[in-house]
């Protein structure tokens, strides 16, 4: 059972370690803002939940599992956040000139 | 493995410090400095500060950061005129060979620094239950060196008080920072109405927690403040009148409660910031519940700079 | 442990903390009030610290050796001691005194008319000079280097808002030059303290005295916090902030960061020179700061004779004067090179800097009186201020007298002192830049006082009304400077260092030294002084004037100034670990 | 080579850097940025030397750590005074400027 997770933890960190690159080579590679924040929050946050899925068998107590989701879903909602103000910003600027 | 990843770290670090010193202009600076607060506090978790780790993210790297940023904001052009007064290339060429030297002097000084290595954990850790407190870092912080720690929220107010005074006359005892006008329905306003209540318990939560394990009320303080901060720049709500007595009472609070613990030490316990037997426990909660206010209000305030608005009516 | 058998230090011991505490206090109980209350709390408090103050220098009489007080009952390494030797408590007395008397001054200008709201320069005032008393006494007596690097701190933000009370473009930018520049020196400062922990594990002062060896750990952290702590005190030629800032701040202002705050960082470096270093410390290292308080002296008083603006003058003579201040340190040696004459050394370096807090208080507080009354301090257009301004321009005259070192004042005494260490340990050199510097001192009162007194073209008009309280707190200190050295012999220092002061030969030094200052204003003041002198050799002097105000304008600059405080800091490691 | 040996070095060069910064960077901003990356490297250097005590079953020593705290406080508040103060002068002479005003006569 134990070894079931721990495979399990190993496949989803990576996984989730993959998203991440991929996030960060959109970010450095795509052309202009939107979808440069296209890549980084899909990426991201399926990226961090993956990373946090496969983190959560390792945690001793449910307190602490608690904690990771609780971690995960904060991000969520501040990248959401955080990328549609960034968006808006971009398209007044766009819009102004 | 753990050195390949402090010696990744460490590269990283590097690059981006020397980044940041020269890169084009002030914005790329900024950006690069916020990156290299964040990995500092990766710095910290390898170095076992797990305290230090928190601080360095929520004060070096957060509340720095993000008060630098906003001052790039209003350089309004002054970096193109400072450019031209730039040190001479020789003045430049100076400054490269005496920091190398510096650094080279320190790194030999680093690598000869004397055996056995001297340390004082030995003496924290018999000293601790006469504390009441689990962490040891809140040991040193509230009862070896509290004398410190008062200094350190006096030095916060007196911080703000000096930043106050840098205020436009007309201004005085107004509002602070300018006044943000934001979609009420949008997704920040959204944002400031759903995350407080869940920053508030977090940031309670890591102020308890700082007795026994990491975390305390610098760190605390900072997401507090960083709620209150999202709730003005949300715009709803105003940052208040710096004239205001309750605002100003509510600064003062944290020093005086902990002077007045220090007195009630001299009366009772024999020496001023001693505490009585048994009661060091509840007198460091009673000081650090009174200290919370203070530094959230003064962490607030020193990011919202000096009074700018709504002089007096 | 039981309450009963809690170590706590010597008898008094508390007094030290109430000491820091009580401005802190009075800081804070002032924000809260705010508004009218302003004055009112620093008026309340300013007796209560000086008497504090003599309740401490009469436990520390009462006492055999100093006053420890170990806070919270935690001795050192661990915890954080308290302690007032001779030199703290002089200290102690002498910045409550200045800070009464500048308190007293600052009525007039921040003092609050009824019915008036807050204003943002009372406020920022009264509180920030409670908080530079506060940082202060926390200087004197803290005996912990982190504490101390916290003291300074607060020195620091407590003086740069001072500097640009009047909220002008030129005083905010010298105010940003200054905590820049300051930011530097006390994170150098940290680095030294960080590098001593890690070799010997203690912050404590006694401690560390105990377990220096002389190894490279020991010279560079020495030389860091060395360098760090000059460029805090402004010394030549770290001295980029200081005449801008002190030269623009208001007079109230001016007064406490010339007499006050550099005091802070000064008195740290004698404490780790002559305290914490003595097994490190060697005699061609101590010729360092001493030899650029000699390059300080001559650059500002040359300067300080060029200036337009009397309250220009008095900002460079604090240049020179803080160059002054660091003649002291070889000056510990004797001919052997080892550390017997500290006594002495200390003595006078805390006489010189007690003299020249009063005096320099009340010098920039005449400047500042003598502003509002004309509305101008051009120092061309003085005459005739003598006879409108009795008072104030006394209280320059008299400081200046003081600080030249007139019998009986504090400078002579410091200055008798060092020349007879000095004649010891046979560096003979010295002896000519402690007889110089009182020259040059002599040099503008001379300049200023040939002015003051003449007659004006026109009688003065709409002179404005300065406060009376004011004129005379500027007076106060002048004289309380120039009457120093019989305080100090009534107190600690023994009596028969006065037996001779009023001899023929002593009193002969005064009219020595005014006709030398004279001869120096001739040669290189910028402008003729009545039209009669000068003569032939003039221009070349001029010339040697312009020259060092070039070289001024140079090491003013950022990056020369860094670059000097990087050189000062290696040469000073460099002496050291060649000793 | 051990880990906080390491990090001490590492926090050497970060002092050099950060002078470096101080002294050629122009703009007060870039200053405060350097000081603060020179002021990081002195804590570094504090915590590898907390680390290099570890002892008496502690990680580290917690008397440097907990000093740090109280640092990183203060160099917080020396940047949140110098920020307003040069916000302020911007302002106030839309120059950033830290030279001198050319000598009036």
């Amino acid at each position: 059972m134990s070894a079931l997770l721990d495979g399990f933890s190993v496949v989803a960190v990576i996984a989730g370690a993959f998203f991440y690159l991929a996030g960060t080579v959109g970010l450095l590679r795509f052309p202009d803002a939107y979808t440069r924040l296209h890549a980084l929050t899909k990426a991201d946050n399926l990226g961090l939940a993956l990373v946090v899925a496969g983190l959560l068998p390792q945690m001793d107590g449910l307190l602490a599992a608690g904690k990771l989701v609780l971690v995960w879903l904060l991000v969520l909602l501040s990248s959401a956040v955080v990328s549609q103000l960034i968006a808006r910003s971009a398209r007044r600027r766009e819009a102004r000139p | 493995m753990s050195t390949v990843v402090s010696a990744a770290v460490v590269l990283l670090l590097l690059w981006l410090a020397v980044w940041t010193v020269v890169a084009r202009d002030a914005f790329l600076a900024v950006a690069g400095f916020v990156v290299y607060g964040l990995l500092l506090a990766l710095v910290w978790v390898r170095l076992a500060g797990i305290d230090v780790a928190l601080t360095e993210a929520a004060i070096g790297g957060g509340l720095t950061g993000a008060l630098l940023l906003g001052a790039v904001g209003r350089l309004r052009g002054t970096e193109a005129a400072t450019a031209t007064e730039g040190a001479s290339a020789g003045a430049r060429a100076g400054a490269a060979v005496l920091a190398v030297a510096v650094t080279a002097a320190l790194m030999l000084g680093v690598l000869v620094l004397p055996e056995p290595v001297p340390t004082l954990a030995p003496l924290v850790v018999p000293a601790m239950p006469a504390t009441g407190v689990g962490n040891p870092i809140t040991g040193v912080l509230l009862a070896f060196r509290a004398l410190d720690t008062l200094l350190e929220a006096t030095v916060l107010v007196i911080a703000l008080i000096g930043v106050w005074s840098f205020a436009p006359d007309r201004a005085w005892g107004g509002r602070p920072g300018p006044r943000y006008q934001t979609d009420p329905d949008g997704v920040l306003a959204w944002l400031a109405r759903v995350l407080p209540p869940i920053g508030v318990v977090i940031g309670i939560y890591v102020f308890w927690a700082g007795a026994d394990h990491p975390g305390g009320k610098f760190q605390a303080a900072t997401i507090l403040a960083a709620m209150w901060m999202l709730v003005q720049m949300a715009g709803l709500s105003d940052a208040p009148r710096t004239s205001h007595r309750g605002l100003r009472a509510g600064i003062v609070a944290g020093p005086l409660v902990f002077i007045a613990v220090g007195v009630l030490g001299l009366w009772a316990a024999g020496s001023f910031l001693a505490y009585p037997p048994g009661l060091a426990k509840p007198l460091i909660v009673v000081i650090e519940v009174a200290l919370l206010p203070t530094l959230v209000l003064v962490l607030a305030l020193l990011m919202n700079g000096p009074p700018r608005r709504g002089g007096p009516a | 442990m039981a309450p009963g058998e809690l170590l706590t230090g010597t008898e008094g011991g508390a007094l030290l903390a109430a000491a820091v505490l009580l401005p802190f206090v009075g800081m804070l109980a002032g924000l809260l009030l705010g508004g009218r209350w302003l004055p009112r709390v620093a008026f309340v408090l300013m007796p209560l610290g000086l008497g504090v103050a003599l309740a401490i220098a009469s436990a520390r009489a009462d006492a055999d050796g100093p006053l420890v007080y170990l806070l919270g009952g935690w001795s050192p390494p661990l915890g954080i001691a308290l302690r007032a030797d001779g030199a703290a408590v002089a200290m102690l007395l002498a910045v409550a005194g200045v800070v009464c008397g500048i308190g007293a001054f600052a009525r007039g200008d921040f003092g609050l008319a009824p019915g008036a709201g807050e204003s943002r320069g009372a406020f920022a005032y009264w509180l920030l000079l409670l908080a530079v008393w506060g940082a202060l006494n926390l200087v004197f007596v803290s005996g912990d280097l982190f504490t101390l690097y916290v003291a300074l701190e607060l020195l620091t933000f407590a003086g740069v808002p001072l500097v640009c009370l009047a909220g002008s473009g030129e005083t905010l930018r010298a105010a940003l030059r200054y905590i820049l520049f300051a930011l530097c020196g006390s994170v150098l400062y940290l680095l030294g303290a960080v590098l001593l922990y890690g070799g010997y594990g203690t912050l404590d002062m006694p401690l560390l005295a105990g377990a220096l060896q002389p190894e490279p750990i020991a010279y560079a952290a020495l030389a860091l916090m060395t360098a760090g702590l000059f460029a805090k005190t402004a010394l030549f030629p770290l001295h980029l902030w200081l005449p801008p800032a002190h030269g623009g701040a208001p007079a109230a202002a001016s007064a406490v960061l010339s007499a006050l705050v550099i005091k802070g960082s000064w008195f740290l470096v004698l404490r780790l020179w002559l305290d914490v270093m003595p097994g490190v410390a060697n005699a061609a290292a101590a010729q360092l700061p001493a030899a650029l308080g000699a390059a300080a002296i001559v650059t500002g008083s040359v300067v300080a004779l060029r200036q337009q603006r009397l309250k220009l003058l008095v900002a460079y003579s604090t240049v020179a004067q803080i160059g002054y201040l660091f003649l002291l340190f070889p000056l510990a040696f004797d001919a052997a090179g080892d550390m017997t004459l500290r006594e002495v050394a200390t003595s006078a370096g805390v006489l010189q800097a007690i003299a020249h807090a009063t005096a320099k208080a009340g010098m920039f507080m005449a400047a500042g009186l003598v502003y509002a009354a004309l509305g101008h301090d051009r120092i061309d257009d003085l005459a005739g201020a003598a006879k409108a301004l009795p008072v104030a321009v006394a209280a320059f005259l008299v400081g200046g007298l003081a600080l030249m070192g007139a019998v009986p004042s504090g400078a002579y005494l410091a200055k008798k002192l060092l020349l007879g260490s000095a004649a010891t340990s046979g560096q003979w050199w010295w002896t000519w830049v402690l007889q110089g510097g009182a020259a040059f001192t002599a040099g503008y009162v001379v300049l200023v006082a040939l002015r003051v007194f003449r007659r004006p073209p026109a009688p003065l008009a709409d002179l404005k009304p300065v406060s009376a309280l004011s004129q005379w707190a500027a007076l106060g200190l002048a004289v309380a400077s120039l009457l120093l050295s019989l305080a100090a012999v009534w107190g600690p220092l023994p009596p028969d260092l006065l037996a001779k002061a009023f001899s023929l030969e002593e009193l002969a030094m005064l009219p020595v030294l005014f006709g030398a200052g004279a001869l120096l204003v001739a040669a290189l003041a910028r402008s003729p002084l009545t039209g009669s002198s000068g003569g032939a050799a003039r221009p070349g002097f001029a010339g040697l004037g312009t020259a060092f105000e070039a070289g001024d304008r140079l090491v003013r600059q950022w990056a020369p100034a860094m670059l000097a405080l990087l050189l000062v800091a290696g040469t000073c490691g460099w002496l050291l670990a060649r000793g | 080579m051990t880990i906080e040996t390491l990090f001490a070095l590492t926090a050497c060069a970060l002092v050099g850097i950060g002078l470096y910064g101080l002294i050629a960077q122009p703009h007060p901003l870039r200053k405060l940025v350097a000081f603060n990356i020179m002021g990081s490297g002195v804590f570094v250097l504090f915590g590898a030397l907390a680390k290099r005590g570890a002892a008496a079953g502690l990680p580290a020593d917690p008397v440097p750590q907990a000093l740090l705290i109280t640092a990183i406080v203060v160099a917080f508040a020396a940047t949140a005074v110098t920020v307003a103060l040069l916000v302020r002068l911007i302002e106030a002479t839309d120059s950033a400027s830290l030279a001198d005003a050319p000598p009036r006569e």
